[in-house]
């Protein structure tokens, strides 16, 4: 029974990094139509700028985070002026957008690469310090503490989606961009917004990915994004609260399979194949997203 | 309508295409302040293309558009259409007219994204001018007909409070009852003092009820003139509007349409756009 | 398969999205070797009765039987491959092939479309490819796009692509034809000659023809029946005199301008 | 290093051939590629786990079974197209961007069994590792025979040459065999079907043509192309690890095809040249600027620049060096 509870904790702090990460890419795979597999790179750097400002310059860890999403959120801005919108003004279309998005990937991680080299790295933390929680299940203070954020930030993002201004034309935009524009919205900026978001967001993700594994290198956000497509698909694409549901169904799934009551559980080596297996079958189910609805087109 | 007033709007000598391709040569309209201007010719004229140039969607090469709401003058050539929207004139493209995954109401609330204050007043305005919007202001758009569609595209369009409005093939696909209701409300809203530019396949109808027209022809004037004019005009029958044969056939509809050039009754007119 | 009686029977059939009836029980036949049309307002769900006839979609009651088979259950390519071929309301012209590959494509008996049979025999497929290209041409000089034949579609105005869906559509060697809006976006004049050569193919082979079209005047001079749709069902049927006095039509469809067109027609 | 040294290595006939090798064996995977993105649309991302599917067939049965490496070639081709039909009937049906996620999936997935299955595997050691540790496996021993036979009989026709000559006869023959072979079913009508469905699947099955079925075919003709490199890619390095096998390597695939221009065979083998030589070619570059950085830098290096030339040929050229503007598959 401990087991049981301690597999959810530890699914429920899987699945809330997955969520995170997946919010940033749902929102400009659904809003601006770009599949951006360059995703995890985006998380890496997060991660690394915090290690930078932790570690190299000395901060404490809050500011470290909220650096880190700036930065990153200004990357994503950069990237957004000086490529995909070039690229959109000459036509590119998904398929397009998607293979560059590749090259970007390649780009950035080997970037992260050449600046901080293939060694492990960790954040200065103290991450002995472990809560026991009614005795069955034991979380350390940086999985807490993800936990928390991850959940505020989603939560945060739904509000700004559903209720503000800047939401709504975020909405109307994915619907219908030309017309968006005859209602007097200012595509360019819905466009670099949104990158805003969805960079600061996966420079977030990549920080609290990074103090969830304990060490991380170059390599962490490819190493998690096919997880995060699959949350992505299973939440329905632009939907933040799906890519909640998705992430941390996804977390929960990939942790109790190794649950030895299920006929012993399957090698944790496993675990993402899990995640691919899921998303393969979801798909098989439900083309358009486990919980995506159809959408007009 | 007075003669010496200046044009609401003015193009000319424009120019413009997508990439390689030029699709309007040389093309110059005026519009009139408070007249409904139809603008008709083959497939491939360049009817779109010029909405799209006005409005800012390409940019033109060559050539200006001017617009002149009261009292002011504008150079709106290349302008981006949200700032042309702020301007004082609205567009309802032929396809993809509404936000099909956004409510009705979210809908005309996109329409008013501009302003800041009289929202809800408008939102109820249109409302009356269009009640079957009412019953379903919280139903997707994605899920209406095509009829439905058009009218809450027209209802949208309205949403900004324009002075000039462009559409572009109102009554393409739709039903014959339908185009009535359209053509309805087109008038209705001109005689609210909008003026309009209006690209239509179903040139006989549009130009029945316009001011005055302009046939285009592989991206250049080709004729212009009056509507009433240019619908009897033996040239524009012959090479525009399907030849004389088509037009005895459809004669008899012909007695309709004056009678729906009369200016729709008081009632109609409670609104003020 | 009788020779004799409707060529398509379309009995009860339904297809809902998401809890809405697109079509909702309709039911209606199409007389061999005849031109029918199915006219109805927007969302009488005429496109998608042509969907769920063609086998893009599939109906969850009902039965459609084409001479005298069920169809309800094949998947679209093997509908065709019977005969029962449809255009589309928005062109889908293949804009990266030549305007004559995209008409060869449409021939059916292709040995060289087959794996095994290109390496087994390659020269009845090259055989077949020569008479394909000959009766492809054929097919584009009676729609006047010989001259285009080298051209890739993509450069096709609109028009141009319902002439060349029709041409292509042709190529089949149907026996009957869904055309939807063969005449939207179609010069009048060259709308005329299209539907000219219909009449010519049903009088000459007997085709037979459904087409949906908002052309009033189209429908009434072409067609010797005409079936109308509303909300889902089929509200009137029968020769287009009869159609437009119908008073559920002109409530539904015609509205009143256009029946006083049609009585002055009709005079 | 010195311009000597420079020379030497730009000038010996070996590193020239090796690179030829790898562009030969690039030029058969991008094929695969070309067949499956270029020609049906595909956006097949797991491409790299037909290759790692046939080279470990082959290996498992000619280390575990002992069967002569002519039967487990074969056998490692059949497996890999089976698995591409397997792949392929659930997720065909998928729209562009789905596919390409569930196939870099299932590539993820095969990678992960190789990399974790020792007992069938080797685990990630690598084929070395195929008979457990203490012994070290070979597969090569019948291939070594067989190419030392072409190599001998190279030399009684042209001289003495370098030892990966017969090699390089060997992939590059295999290779413009096979782009015949595949222009030929282009050019046949077979190929417009597919081209029908690249642009629009309703258009392709409303005139008759069951895209399903065609769609399968590309995918496992494609994925026999793909194991047939990893046949090679097997020979040459003599023994593997699941590390080779990593998306990467798919993604070097479609540069290929789209540096060359998409829907054109001719085409493979010059981009499988041009990357063979940035790729594989700037290794050996021992001179400025590249001696500032050390060997694993300049490998980030490497993948910096072909990132950058993905996403150059994205933005400036999509139709790719040889590809026709009218006939581009990427808008």
């Amino acid at each position: 029974m401990s087991e049981l509870a301690q597999l959810l904790a530890n699914g429920l702090v899987t699945g809330s990094i997955i969520a995170i990460a997946a919010i940033g890419l749902t929102l400009v795979y659904g809003i601006l139509g770009i599949v951006n597999f360059a995703h995890g790179e985006y998380l890496a750097f997060g991660a690394f700028i915090a290690f930078a400002v932790n570690v190299t310059l000395g901060w404490p860890i809050a500011g470290s985070i909220v650096f880190a999403m700036v930065a990153t959120a200004m990357l994503g801005l950069g990237l957004e002026y000086g490529l995909w919108r070039p690229l959109r003004r000459r036509g590119a279309k998904v398929v397009a957008l998607l293979l560059v998005s590749i090259g970007l990937a390649l780009v950035l991680r080997h970037v992260i690469f050449l600046v901080w080299g293939a060694t492990p790295r960790r954040f200065d933390v103290d991450v002995f310090q472990v809560y026991d929680l009614g005795g069955v299940i034991r979380l350390s203070l940086t999985q807490i503490t993800a936990v928390s954020i991850a959940f505020a930030a989603i939560l945060l993002v739904g509000l700004t989606l559903a209720r503000t201004k800047l939401g709504k034309s975020m909405r109307a935009y994915s619907d219908n961009s030309a017309l968006a524009s005859v209602s007097g919205i200012d595509v360019d900026r819905i466009t670099a917004y949104t990158w805003v978001l969805g960079a600061g967001l996966a420079g977030l993700g990549g920080v609290l990915l990074g103090l969830v594994q304990g060490s991380f290198n170059p390599n962490m956000g490819f190493t998690l994004l096919l997880p995060i497509f699959a949350a992505v698909i299973l939440g329905g694409v632009g939907s933040a609260y799906g890519s909640l549901v998705g992430g941390v169904g996804l977390g929960l799934a990939m942790e109790l399979s190794t649950w030895n009551a299920l006929a012993g559980g399957v090698d944790p080596v496993y675990k993402p194949v899990v995640a691919f297996a899921i998303l393969i079958l979801a798909l098989l189910v439900r083309p358009q997203g486990l919980f995506g609805k159809a959408r007009y087109v | 309508m007075t003669a010496v007033a200046p044009p609401i709007l003015e193009t000319t000598g424009l120019k413009a295409g997508y990439f390689e391709v030029n699709i309007l040569h040389d093309v110059s309209i005026a519009v009139p302040r408070g007249a409904i201007v139809s603008v008709i010719g083959p497939n491939g004229a360049g009817k779109s293309t010029l909405l799209k140039t006005i409005y800012g969607f390409l940019k033109p090469r060559d050539g200006r558009v001017v617009y002149r709401p009261d009292g002011a003058e504008h150079d709106i050539t290349g302008l981006r259409p949200n700032r042309v929207t702020a301007l004082g004139l609205s567009y309802i493209p032929q396809l993809d007219n509404v936000f099909p995954n956004m409510s009705i109401q979210e809908n005309l609330e996109m329409g008013a994204f501009l302003l800041r204050t009289g929202v809800d007043e408008r939102l109820e305005r249109m409302f009356e001018l269009f009640p079957l919007l009412r019953e379903r202001r919280r139903a997707k758009a994605g899920g209406l007909s095509g009829g439905q569609r058009q009218m809450l595209a027209m209802a949208r369009a309205l949403m900004s409070g324009p002075d000039l409005l462009l559409l572009d093939e109102p009554s393409a696909g739709l039903a014959p009852n339908v185009v009535d209701e359209v053509f309805d409300k087109i008038r209705e809203i001109n005689a609210a003092g909008i003026s309009m530019i209006i690209v239509e396949q179903n040139a006989r109808r549009s130009l029945a009820m316009s001011d005055y027209g302009y046939v285009l022809d592989m991206g250049r004037n080709r004729f212009e003139g009056p509507g009433e004019r240019l619908l009897h005009d033996e040239k524009v029958v012959d090479l525009y509007l399907g030849g004389r044969g088509r037009l005895a056939a459809a004669a008899p509809s012909g007695e309709d349409y004056e009678a729906a050039e009369r200016p729709p009754p008081p009632a109609q007119r409670r609104f003020r756009l | 398969m009788s020779s004799s009686g409707p060529i398509l029977k379309v009995s009860r059939v339904e297809k809902h999205f998401g809890g809405i009836a697109a079509v909702d029980g309709a039911t209606l036949d199409v007389a061999r070797g005849s031109i029918t049309a199915l006219i109805g307002p927007n969302g009488a769900g005429k496109t998608t009765l042509f969907n769920v006839v063609s086998g893009f979609y599939r109906p969850e009651r009902g039965e459609i039987l084409f001479e005298g088979e069920r169809i309800d259950r094949r998947s679209p390519h093997s509908i065709a491959q019977r005969g029962l071929v449809r255009t589309f309301q928005i062109t889908k012209a293949l804009t990266k092939m030549t305007v004559l590959e995209n008409v060869m494509l449409a021939a059916r008996n292709q040995p060289g479309e087959h794996l095994w049979q290109i390496v087994l025999r390659p020269g009845s497929a090259r055989r077949r490819e020569r008479e394909v290209a000959e009766r492809a041409r054929e097919l584009l000089r009676f729609v006047h796009l010989e001259r285009l034949a080298d051209d890739y579609a993509g450069t096709l105005s609109g028009g141009q692509r319902k002439l060349l869906e029709f041409a292509r559509a042709l190529m089949t060697e149907p026996r009957m034809v869904l055309l939807d809006e063969p005449m939207a976006g179609v010069n009048p004049t060259l709308g005329l000659e299209l539907l000219e050569r219909m009449k010519a193919l049903q009088v000459d082979l007997g085709m037979t023809f459904l087409l949906i079209e908002h052309d009033m005047e189209v429908v009434m001079s072409v067609s010797e029946r005409v079936i109308v749709m509303n909300e889902g069902r089929v509200i009137a049927d029968g020769p287009p005199g009869e159609v437009q006095r119908d008073q559920r039509v002109i409530d539904a469809y015609l509205g009143t301008g256009a029946a006083a067109a049609a009585g002055g027609m009709g005079r | 290093m010195t311009a000597p040294l420079l020379a030497t290595t730009i000038a010996s006939p070996s590193f020239w051939a090796f690179v030829g090798v790898v562009a030969g064996i690039y030029t058969i995977f991008a094929l695969g590629l070309q067949l499956q993105f270029g020609f049906t649309g595909l956006l097949n991302f797991g491409h790299v786990a037909f290759m790692a599917i046939s080279a470990y067939t082959m290996a498992i049965l000619i280390v575990k079974v002992e069967a002569p490496m002519w039967a487990a070639a074969p056998a490692g081709i059949a497996v890999a197209m089976v698995f591409g039909l397997l792949i392929g009937l659930p997720t065909l049906r998928l729209r562009a961007d789905y596919l390409a996620i569930t196939t870099i999936a299932f590539g993820e997935i095969v990678r992960y069994v190789a990399l974790n299955q020792d007992g069938l595997t080797g685990g990630p050691i690598g084929t070395i590792n195929l008979k457990g540790s203490g012994t070290s496996a070979s597969y090569n021993g019948d291939w070594l025979a067989f190419q030392g036979k072409v190599q001998h009989a190279l030399e009684t026709v042209f001289g003495d040459m370098g030892k990966d000559t017969a090699m390089l006869a060997i992939v590059w023959t295999v290779a413009i065999a096979l782009i015949v072979a595949m222009q030929v079913l282009v050019k046949a009508p077979w190929g417009r079907v597919l081209r029908s469905i690249r642009e629009d699947e309703d258009a392709a099955s409303s005139l008759g043509k069951n895209v399903f079925a065609y769609k399968l075919q590309a995918l496992a003709l494609g994925a026999a192309l793909a194991a047939v490199a990893g046949l090679f890619f097997a020979f040459q390095f003599s023994f593997f690890s699941p590390q080779d096998f990593d998306p990467l390597t798919t993604f070097f695939g479609y540069i290929i095809v789209i540096l060359a221009g998409t829907a054109r065979n001719w085409a493979v083998p010059v981009g499988a040249v041009i990357f063979g030589v940035i790729f594989a070619g700037t290794r050996f570059f021992e001179f400025p600027p590249f001696t500032y950085f050390g060997s694993a830098d300049r490998a980030y290096l490497r993948l910096i620049v072909v990132g950058l030339i993905l996403i150059g040929l994205m933005a400036f050229r999509p139709q790719g060096l040889l590809g026709k503007r009218e006939e581009m598959v990427l808008e």
